[in-house]
């Protein structure tokens, strides 16, 4: 029998736990090396009320099994995403998680209402790594209030489940975990990337033109898996865990350690088949070790 | 497509550059000129990304004699083992894998008309113009296409013997003066340009920035087409990581292009030189 | 001529801008691969009032680009460090720094007491990373106030000069290593492990015995150049860089980001010759770019 | 020492594993039964620690007759592809380098005097125990070393002829009987030191952990003594990164000591043994 991929993120269905994550899979529709409709979801590319440009070039910089990125969430605006992007994959099998970033709580508010009602969105993600240019840029997700004001207003705005997705850039990543459950978050991905730097030594200038950009890739993984892990002790609603997902174990290792689904992001870029072979690697596994069901795995390491 | 393939050769061509190949079955996706692909370099996460390397030839036993047999066919790519990447690419060796991604990126567009062709090449840039000159030597004659290579020593002035065959007309320029005219192939350019009319005639370059932004300097002043394939770091080459942004200027207004996606192949007022 | 490559940390006179990085180099006298007396500097592993044994293993674990531990702070006790270990490597001109790690501050104080006026110690690295044993676990390093306590502690116990080792796991460096330096330390090192985990995923049990351990290596690298970076805008006392340096350009990197030296941990391990390489990278490179010493790079980054 | 060497063969000895070697000079220094050395298994940063294996044949032309010419000698391992780091290693070829840190760790103690030598070996602990068996034979009567091979199927039973040579004794047992007697290798040593007395015989072990416990119960409870190989994560291979610590008895007292330094050769009754 064919082991169950499925999974309950709590209202969403999703047809098996892989997702692409924000950022790295444009808005679903950019890839043609492999049908996207296997996917359990696709998190788009963060947007904002108004179309931005994003950074000036050098944008990324590879790094020891990473890379720095500062995009500087460039995309298309919530306008015509909703008029030319949604169209394309809203009929999608694959849950359409749309990411939302901004530098004010009205920023989150206002992408929010304009998503709101909108056919073929199964959920929000907030991105709340982003600087509030109100506190001086201190990250929403820093300060556990800052964290849970914006949970709390986007959920007056909405319907969609939101999903808020942290920052590991904190001393204690549960307190914000905490703080956005009780604000109502519905659930929680982590982790965002880690705040990084590269030299250039012959220039003496850094490899970015923005100095520092977020780091992701296999480098970040290990920590990500803690993360999930201790933010999965101490709240009730469900995760999805993100860093440096390459493999089916990747995967696995995520979610025994307490992930209800992943997200995939840079090995989207350097292996493009990355999310087609993960969801075989589950099945394989499930069958050789006579699991059921991908859901008898979630949350039970052993320590 | 993505797929892994064993390596055919993986030769030094010049001290420090390297041809690779690999089977490419006549089936598989056409090529056009200037177009690249992606290869990974290490089989673990360290380098972590693939890099992008321009389609030098592709084709069979008449391109290339070294492949046993007719029916076979393969592609093959020229480049300077620079850095982390690119120096473990050149320690692979004959039978070992390959994983590759491609063909990727748009193409040089071919005119309509032109009497003049002027393929202007520096370094490994030389590797994007074979296919091109072949395309254009189908369409017009042989003789209104002109390949100029430039580079600092004799060392760098490479696979000229590829070219020769083609019979189109070839000016070497080194810096040094120990192949070819002494001299910048800018300069090779610049002379020739001011004997032909500005309608017929049409540029074409890959190299160094600098000699780009030459090339497109002379070119802009005649007021002669001028396609320029540009370089820069590339996280996936197919549109999904923004890394790739280059300047473009379009309308005058400055935006954002993909190289991977929008380019490599440029007009060349529309690229943002910076202070080069 | 010979590029100069000796460099200065507050009152300390280093031959060389190059360490073995605590922990990873043993006492000073395990290696005989290479001449350990042509290094700037060995800090010894971490000491504490009385010997360790550590933690059970497995005790670590590789990832990518990287690898987890758990020692659990095994070492001889600093008694024995002074009786056996030092008389055998106080005669280096590698200057000897010794690290002191403890679960209250009269643990560190009792360590700077007992190594006080030894001769063939150049200063004390305290290391606080550890989870303080009275505030229920929570890390000096996470807490500028506990962090300061420390080094005002030890510097009222001591005449050698006192580095003072960073954890990267807080949400703003910046905060804790202004606050120690205010306290009285002469120096900062940066970065410690940043606690990761990974998971088995045929017996979903964690592949450390103790659950989660420090990451280290080439992967933590672009996070403590960001973190040196940062640092260095904020304080006037001199930084030593560490964190996943490997080859004599990861070095340059981070003195050019302001690190006035560089501690080489992990890459120990797996490529035993990294630190003699380094240092005649660092000498080639000073050379072929015309640079009479390695001062004149410490903190040159353009931004 | 440390050095990176050429590699002279890296052959598949049977379904997944492989036999790999390089030169090794004569004035190296001298490697005792049971050392091991410390492989870098890729040129990049992952996999990042390099992987122990354990010396299994070192030798000139007499050991190894693929050696062409005399004063050529080498070191050979044998291993089990079985993880990333051995997967990678295994897709190694001839004339690739391979760099290395060894000999390290501690050897099997050589008894002054006993009748019956027993080697116990399950998969590639083998390969650490042939240098052993040519140490022993060199100061006992070669009838008096016996060497006791046990593995689940006959593809797991490896490179009997390499010890044949040798003369010495040797008995072979799968599970499930498609090579040698059926049974499992602890039989067959159970029923051979009933018929020795115990101070005359010595056993000395190397294999998975279960053989390994169960190999010193046995010779425990005949108060033989016995030498086991034990392995485990290891960050350096040198005792630096106290990574490798394994539980021992000292005295009934429980201790740490470093695998690679105080081992990985160590008296059985001081290992601790889990729950296993
Ligand atoms: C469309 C395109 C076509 C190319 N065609 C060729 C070719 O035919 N022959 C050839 O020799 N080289 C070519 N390159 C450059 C090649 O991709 C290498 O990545 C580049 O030379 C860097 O070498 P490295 O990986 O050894 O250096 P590393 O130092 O390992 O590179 C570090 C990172 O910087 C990026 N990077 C640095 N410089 C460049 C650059 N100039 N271009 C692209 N990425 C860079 C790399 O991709 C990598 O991510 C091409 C690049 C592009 C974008
Ligand atoms: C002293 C010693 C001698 C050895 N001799 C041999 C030999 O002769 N032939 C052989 O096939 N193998 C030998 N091994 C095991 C070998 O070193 C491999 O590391 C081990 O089989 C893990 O394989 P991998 O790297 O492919 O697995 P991976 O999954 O890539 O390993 C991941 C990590 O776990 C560690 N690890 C996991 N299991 C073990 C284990 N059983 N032993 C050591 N490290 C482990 C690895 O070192 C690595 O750091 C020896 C190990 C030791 C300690
Ligand atoms: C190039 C790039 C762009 C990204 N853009 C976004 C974004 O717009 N919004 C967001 O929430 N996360 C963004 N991320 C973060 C990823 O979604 C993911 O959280 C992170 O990369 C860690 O996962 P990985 O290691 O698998 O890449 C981006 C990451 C990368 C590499
Ligand atoms: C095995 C191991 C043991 C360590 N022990 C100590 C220690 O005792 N005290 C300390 O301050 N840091 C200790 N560290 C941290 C290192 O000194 C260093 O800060 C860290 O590993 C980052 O540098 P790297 O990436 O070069 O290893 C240890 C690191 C490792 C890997
Ligand atoms: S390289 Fe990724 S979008 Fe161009
Ligand atoms: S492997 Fe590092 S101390 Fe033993």
């Amino acid at each position: 029998m064919k082991p169950d991929l499925s999974v309950q993120i709590g209202s969403i269905h999703l047809q098996n736990p892989v997702l692409a994550a924000s950022g790295t899979f444009g808005y679903g529709e950019e890839v043609d090396l492999f049908d996207v409709n296997l996917l359990g979801g696709i998190v788009t590319k963060g947007l904002s009320p108004k179309p931005r440009m994003g950074n000036p070039p050098p944008r990324i910089v590879e790094t020891g099994a990473g890379m720095l990125n500062t995009i500087g969430l460039e995309n298309v605006g919530v306008e015509a995403f909703v008029r030319e992007k949604l169209p394309r994959i809203g009929h999608l099998k694959a849950a359409i998680i749309a990411n939302v970033f901004g530098g004010t709580v009205e920023d989150y508010v206002t992408v929010a209402q304009r998503l709101e009602g909108e056919k073929g969105i199964a959920a929000l993600e907030l991105n709340i790594s982003c600087p509030n240019v109100h506190q001086g840029g201190m990250e929403f997700g820093n300060d556990p209030g800052l964290a849970a004001e914006v949970v709390r207003a986007v959920k007056r705005a909405t319907r969609f489940p939101v999903i808020v997705k942290l920052s590991p850039n904190v001393t204690d990543v549960r307190l914000v975990a905490k703080a956005v459950e009780d604000a109502g978050a519905d659930a929680l991905s982590l982790i965002n990337t880690i705040p990084g730097m590269a030299v250039d030594v012959y220039t003496r200038r850094p490899l970015l033109k923005n100095i520092t950009g977020g780091l992701s890739g296999p480098a970040i993984k290990p920590i990500a898996i803690r993360m999930v892990w201790q933010v999965s002790k101490v709240v009730s609603i469900p995760i999805i865990g993100i860093g440096g997902i390459a493999t089916a174990r990747d995967a696995l290792e995520f979610l025994i350690a307490g992930a209800s689904a992943v997200q995939v992001g840079t090995a989207n870029f350097y292996e493009p088949l990355t999310m087609p072979r993960i969801l075989s690697g589950l099945e394989e596994f499930l069958h050789s070790q006579e699991i059921p069901s991908i859901r008898n795995l979630i949350g039970t390491l052993q320590v | 497509m993505q797929q892994s393939s064993k390596i055919l050769w993986n030769t030094e061509a010049s001290p420090n550059y390297y041809k690779i190949a690999f089977p490419y079955p006549e089936n598989y996706p056409a090529i056009g000129s200037g177009q690249f692909f992606m290869v990974r370099v290490a089989e673990g996460s360290d380098p972590l990304l693939r890099r992008a390397l321009a389609v030098y030839r592709v084709g069979g036993v008449d391109v290339f004699p070294e492949l046993k047999g007719p029916g076979l066919s393969a592609v093959e790519f020229l480049y300077r083992a620079v850095g982390r990447g690119t120096g473990f690419l050149a320690k692979k060796r004959e039978g070992d894998s390959l994983d590759w991604v491609g063909p990727l990126g748009n193409s040089y567009t071919l005119p309509k008309e032109g009497a003049h062709h002027y393929l202007v090449a520096g370094g490994t840039g030389l590797s994007s113009l074979y296919v091109l000159a072949k395309e254009l030597i189908k369409i017009f004659p042989v003789s209104s296409v002109h390949l100029m290579v430039g580079g600092r020593s004799q060392k760098d002035i490479l696979c000229l013997p590829d070219f020769e065959p083609l019979g189109i007309q070839i000016s070497v320029t080194t810096e040094d003066g120990t192949k070819g005219a002494r001299g910048r192939v800018t300069d090779v350019l610049e002379s020739a340009l001011r004997t032909v009319p500005s309608d017929s005639a049409h540029v074409y370059t890959a190299g160094p920035i600098p000699m780009m932004a030459k090339v497109a300097s002379i070119s802009k002043e005649r007021k002669i087409a001028c396609q320029v394939s540009l370089e820069g770091p590339m996280g996936c080459g197919f549109g999904i990581c923004l890394g790739c942004s280059v300047e473009i200027f379009e309308k005058g207004e400055r935006k954002y292009r993909l190289l991977c996606k929008h380019g490599p192949i440029f007009n060349s007022e529309e690229v943002y030189w910076g202070e080069a």
